[in-house]
């Protein structure tokens, strides 16, 4: 039953994501190239094995889902196309989606800025928290 | 109008091939046992440059349902440049036919690579399914040729 | 515009004689009927001033002629209207006959008129009929004089006449015309926004009448084989007897198959068809068809183009775009 | 009427497990024309062979039917079989009842019934075939090769030994290619210029060949056996007979601000410059987007230098047309530009540098006379990170990268890092790899000693970024194995780039009519049988221009394409293939559409007299093939609207006769 219900889980990630980790080559790039990359227990090239995998379980009990900036890096670096930070956010909708309220409206934004917050981190906030 | 034996009516395909990809894929298909309905005959030409729309026409003339054309894909023909001649021949042809009233699924142009013996046997696998969602051709068929 | 009379050629014709630029000339005949004029070669004066003719029913295109004329010995004159000369064009694009044998000279023309639309007007005790600025005037037995518009009644190629000009001439006669282009794809069009059972029966309806006198082949500038597919024994497509249904089809879709790309759009087919088959939207289409996936083509506008059937382009569409494209879509 | 044996196949249980064999050679029994039907286990055995020629004896057979695997597969064996019984091997037609019948049918009674449609359209075609005898023409006994590298050495070198002249078209002034830049080769060190410079002098000095340098093909015609080439010798204003190769005047010229290609730009020559010391030919060359006297009229330093009095101004280019019976093309490679990929900030600092620059810097030829310093400040790098794939394996972005492995950048990436550690050991040696790729003779033995004597670390993982800082490169990557991003402050970066085809190989292959991949590589006749010859008849491939290739792989290839081309040289005449187009002179309008659409310019056209049915005579226009340059595509035939042309072989009322059939 469980088995079957983290398989259902990992289609999700797939659809929703459009990633398909058996590009993946590891060569690491991604996890070479991520800014957060001291932030995670997991790295993005271990995102990538463990949704091919089918590992979802450690994956959604994991912090490292929210330490990933939305930079792209990942994504752009990737020689192959794998697009590891698509996946990642996947798997972080896949969780907050369930709880309804914890979203962001524009709104609100203004609020929570201080000054020193660099521009890219509330573009991510926004990808990450819109959804 | 040929029928099997649950009465279902199975259509008769004619594909022309060319000799280096096309009926080369569908060797590949053959040999990777990649299965697509037996309604489908292929006629070998060494390019499709070489399928007159005389034979087509032929063909449905002489009970046809369905007529598909394969060739290399454009660039990469065998004599350079015979694909980019049947390309506008046949979308000339096959804009006249469906003109006159003829289903435009029972005319095809699909270019299939030596390699691509899957995209041959999936491309037959939807064309027959096409042709015989249509049923047997009755608009272009000559009845005095039917013994 | 000048207009072209009897008089003004025959007195062109007389002095090309005279000075023997040409031995012969190309020119119509009346025949049985008012509305029967028959191309005919004079090769004196004298033969031409009692049967040479011209009016608004000469609308035969002369170009083809002149493949046997040209194999003759000396010079010949030709009339072309703007339509025959596409036609001349092509056929020297093709190799078909020798220019130096030809003395051509251009007429200007805004349309000339069919047997069969005259025939309609007056079906019975026609006596004949002559155009006098706009109008048409027909002489009857039994409705004495009928007057009725001349420009309203012409054939459809001249309605949707593609060009006034007269594209290749050693002498022109009265002005030359502008290339224009009246809407002739608007039938065709009409018939691609249809349904495939509608057009299906639309042409099951019209090709079905065909009798198979080859006279659209006869007449064709562009049917100029040696030996034609269908009389060729060896082609295995030969076959002149007539059936009900695919048999025409096949003929039709491989003549106008043969010409497309070289068909000049004359119109002639439809004009000679005992049967009155819109033959024309056949080769339109094709026209159609190219002018809109491989651009702009009008066969014998240029000595020397090449026909796109036997070009391409790397980037052309696709054979499943272009039917689609044409209305193929239609559900 | 033929008189036709049909030979049903079982092919072992491949046919016969799907298709009722008996009843496909009972039901062709009953066609007309038939006389002899049987099946055989396997009919492209000897003894199915022997079968079939009894069988022509016994029955006087005239045609035959062989029900069997794809007529890719055996039609030349059948054909042979069919001229050993007697009968042109034209007058055998194939049903493939395997590859199109019994491999993709799993019922039996469809597959029967196929099978036997298949068979009756193969009688229906052979009954109207006729003999056919392929024409012949004659052999140039010249060759050409495009591309002066060790590939194009090697094949001419090949060639002229076993007797046949041959001509190398080289686009540089000098032969020598790509490894001429080289510093040593892998794996055995050995320096590349100590073993490609003898071959260089010995090209120069072999008889047989006729170096063309600073030269490109501009147009070819003809076909296997008759290629006529145009090519275009650029003036390089200094002759080429008379200069001595002194040097002078590369010495005395006072415009010394021309980047050196040969070093990849990392110094400079004069306008008129010798591109290296062992240059074959040793003669000068002037480039003119830099020489005053050519741009301005005023200087002519050079020639009053020049004691041989080779330099000539007014020097034009010059074209050579020349005959050969087989061109092979040599065309290489060319590391890719780097500058798209940011993040390895290959613009942004002079300390970035790609694998070809890392050799020329090691080289004792090169712009540091082979002392290893960096480009940006001259001193001694301590701190050195390879990054390979660089552009390789790349899938993701087709403007950027190449999706293919380009094979060599593991080994000469080792063979980089090993030298370093030898000459200075003080150096701390970083690779970053995906996987390190090492089939060959001794080369994972090399990559080892690289590793485990030498000390070179690498790293599994691939670089991420990388940023210039304070004179540093500061390298961010990641290391898989021991789960760590890794941060180097590095002295040098060296990417190894991926390789793609030279440039001028496109435009060559449509000269050529030879087919390429979507990576622009020649593509070969056959990928595992026939690699070293292009689809097109006469057209063959050496080196790095059929794919990524290391050098003694470069070398067999050259050998092979050598092999290939001196079986076709020692031919007098060729035969052709008899299934050509042919025109029917008392149909044909003469209208040209046919040589419109022939991509081979096999038709040509001419008047001839008729004497027609009344005893006049006619003049006419008819159009002709030539056998020897028609192809058979059949493009023609569809052209021609009168049905006067027709192809052998594969004739309208043949293929007609086959749509009858499957249609019945």
């Amino acid at each position: 039953m469980e088995q079957n219900k983290m398989a259902s889980l990992n289609t999700q990630i797939l659809r929703m994501s459009g990633v398909n980790p058996r590009k993946c080559m590891r060569c690491g790039k991604c996890s070479g190239t991520c800014p957060a990359y001291d932030e995670m227990e997991y790295h993005p090239h271990q995102f990538v094995h463990m949704v091919e995998t089918g590992d979802i379980a450690s994956l959604l009990q994991s912090e490292s889902i929210y330490k990933c900036l939305s930079c792209f890096a990942c994504v752009e670096r990737c020689p192959r196309g794998v697009e590891p930070a698509k996946l990642i956010e996947a798997i972080r909708s896949l969780k907050t989606r369930p709880v309804g309220q914890n979203h962001i409206t524009p709104d609100e934004i203004p609020a929570l800025l201080d000054e020193d917050l660099p521009q890219q981190a509330i573009v991510s906030a926004l990808r990450k928290y819109m959804k | 109008m040929q029928v099997n034996e649950n009465n279902e009516f199975r259509p008769k395909i004619v594909a022309f091939c060319c000799n280096w990809c096309s009926y080369a894929g569908a060797d590949l298909a053959g040999n990777n046992r990649l299965a697509y309905p037996a309604d489908i005959k292929i006629i070998r030409v060494p390019c499709s440059c070489r399928v007159n729309p005389m034979f087509i026409l032929r063909a449905f003339q002489r009970g046809a349902d369905g007529v598909i054309l394969c060739g290399c894909h454009p660039g990469d023909c065998h004599y350079t440049s015979g694909n980019y001649y049947t390309r506008r021949r046949m979308a000339m042809l096959f804009s006249m036919l469906n003109y006159l009233g003829i289903e435009k699924e029972r005319t095809r142009v699909e270019w299939v690579s030596a390699a691509e013996g899957a995209k041959f046997a999936a491309t037959m696998q939807d064309f027959a399914e096409k042709v015989k969602a249509l049923g047997p051709n009755k608009r272009l068929e000559d009845l005095r040729c039917k013994q | 515009m000048q207009t072209i009379t009897r008089d003004i050629l025959l007195e062109k014709a007389a002095s090309l004689l005279a000075s023997g630029t040409v031995n012969r000339v190309l020119g119509w005949k009346k025949g049985e009927f008012i509305y029967d004029v028959t191309p005919a070669v004079f090769t004196n004066a004298e033969d031409m001033y009692r049967h040479f003719t011209f009016d608004c029913f000469c609308g035969a295109n002369f170009s083809k002629y002149l493949i046997k004329e040209t194999q003759k010995e000396g010079k010949v004159l030709v009339f072309l209207k703007p339509c025959d000369s596409y036609s001349f064009n092509q056929l020297l694009t093709e190799h078909r006959f020798d220019r130096e044998k030809v003395y051509a000279v251009g007429i200007p023309c805004d349309g000339m008129m069919d047997a069969s639309t005259v025939k309609a007007l007056a079906p019975e005790g026609l006596t004949g009929a002559e155009r006098n600025g706009d109008a048409l005037i027909l002489h009857t037995l039994y409705d004495g004089d009928v007057t009725v518009s001349y420009a309203d009644h012409l054939p459809d190629r001249c309605k949707h006449c593609k060009s006034k000009k007269v594209v290749a001439y050693d002498e022109m006669l009265g002005e030359n015309g502008e290339v224009t282009d009246a809407g002739r794809f608007d039938e065709v069009a009409a018939l691609e926004a249809m349904t495939e059972d509608e057009r299906f029966a639309f042409w099951q309806n019209e090709l079905s009448r065909c009798i198979r006198c080859n006279a659209c082949r006869d007449v064709c500038p562009a049917c100029t084989c040696e030996k034609c597919v269908f009389d060729n024994p060896g082609s295995g497509v030969e076959n002149k007897a007539i059936s009900d249904r695919f048999e025409e089809k096949l003929f039709h879709v491989i003549r106008a198959f043969h010409v497309a790309g070289r068909c000049t759009d004359c119109g002639e087919c439809s004009r000679v068809c005992p049967q009155n088959i819109p033959l024309h939207l056949l080769n339109r289409k094709f026209i159609y068809d190219i002018d809109r996936n491989y651009g702009d083509y009008m066969a014998g506008a240029e000595e020397g183009s090449r026909a796109p059937l036997v070009n391409y382009q790397i980037a052309d569409p696709e054979a499943g775009e272009v039917v689609s494209g044409a209305g193929g879509d239609k559900v | 009427m033929q008189r036709i044996g049909v030979f049903v196949c079982w092919c072992g249980s491949n046919i016969a497990a799907t298709v009722d064999v008996h009843a496909v050679a009972e039901a062709a029994r009953h066609e007309p024309g038939v006389v002899f039907s049987t099946d055989y286990q396997y009919m492209c055995s000897q003894a199915g062979q022997n079968m079939i020629i009894e069988a022509v004896k016994e029955h006087h057979l005239t045609g035959l039917v062989i029900c069997s695997c794809s007529p890719r597969m055996h039609e030349a064996t059948f054909r042979k079989t069919a001229a050993n019984a007697g009968i042109n091997p034209y007058m055998v037609e194939i049903a493939n009842i395997r590859e199109q019948c019994s491999w993709v049918h799993k019922d039996m009674a469809a597959g029967t019934e196929k099978a036997i449609i298949l068979a009756k359209a193969a009688i229906a075609k052979v009954h109207l075939n006729t003999a056919l005898t392929p024409g012949e023409s004659k052999v140039t006994k010249r060759a050409l090769v495009i591309g002066g590298g060790i590939a194009g050495i090697q094949t001419a070198l090949d060639i002229a030994e076993a007797g046949f002249p041959v001509d190398i078209v080289e686009k540089e002034p000098t032969i020598g290619g790509k490894m001429a830049q080289l510093d040593k080769t892998f794996p055995t060190l050995d320096c590349a210029a100590c073993i490609l410079t003898p071959k260089m002098v010995d090209a120069a000095q072999n008889e047989n060949i006729r170096i063309i340098s600073y030269a490109q093909v501009e147009e070819v015609g003809g076909f296997v056996g008759n290629f006529h080439v145009k090519i275009r010798k650029k003036a390089r204003f200094v002759n080429e007979d008379v200069c001595t190769g002194c040097g002078l005047c590369t010495e005395k010229c006072p415009q010394k601000k021309v980047p050196n290609a040969f070093n990849l730009n990392m110094d400079n020559h004069r306008a008129i410059y010798i591109p290296f010391a062992q240059a074959v030919p040793k003669v000068a060359v002037i480039d003119p987007n830099y020489c005053t006297m050519l741009k301005t009229g005023k200087c002519g330093v050079c020639a009053k230098v020049c004691t041989a009095g080779a330099i000539d101004y007014k020097q034009q280019d010059q074209i050579i047309e020349e005959e050969y019976g087989a061109i092979v093309a040599a065309t290489g490679y060319n590391p890719i530009s780097v500058e798209k990929f940011d993040e390895f900030a290959y613009s942004q600092s002079k300390d970035v540098i790609t694998s070809l620059e890392f050799e020329r810097l090691t080289n004792a030829a090169g712009p540091t006379a082979g002392k290893l310093l960096r480009p940006s400040d001259g001193e001694h790098p301590h701190t050195i990170v390879f990054v390979q794939c660089v552009g390789s394996r790349c899938a993701a972005n087709a403007a950027k990268g190449k999706e293919y492995c380009s094979k060599i950048c593991c080994m000469y990436t080792a063979k980089h890092a090993m030298l370093v550690r030898d000459k200075y050991p003080d150096t701390d040696v970083y690779v970053f790899y995906i996987d390190v790729r090492t089939p060959g003779k001794n080369f994972d033995e090399f990559y080892r000693r690289a590793v485990e004597e030498y000390g070179v670390h690498y790293i599994k993982g691939m670089v991420g970024k990388i940023t210039p800082e304070n004179g540093k490169l500061k390298v961010q990557g990641s290391d898989l194995i021991a789960d760590k991003q890794l941060h180097i402050d590095a002295d040098l970066v060296v990417l190894a780039a991926a390789i793609e085809p030279d440039k001028s190989a496109r435009p060559l292959a449509t000269m050529l009519t030879a087919s390429m991949d979507t990576n622009d590589f020649f593509t070969e006749a056959h990928p595992k049988l026939r690699p070293v010859e292009s689809p097109t008849a006469g057209i063959f491939l050496s080196g790095t221009c059929q794919g990524p290739k290391d050098i003694p792989e470069t070398v067999s290839q050259a050998s092979a394409a050598a092999a290939k081309v001196i079986g076709l040289l020692s031919k007098n005449t060729l035969k052709g293939n008899p299934c050509v187009a042919q025109s029917d002179e008392w149909m044909c309008n003469g209208c040209s559409s046919c040589a419109n659409v022939c991509p081979y310019g096999a038709i040509t056209y001419e008047n001839k007299e008729f004497r027609m049915p009344d005893r006049s005579t006619k003049v006419r226009r008819i159009a002709k093939v030539n056998p020897a340059v028609c192809q058979g595509c059949g493009a023609c035939t569809v052209a021609c609207p009168s049905g006067a042309m027709d192809l052998n072989g594969f004739k309208n009322n043949q293929i007609m006769a086959e749509v009858d059939a499957i249609c019945k």
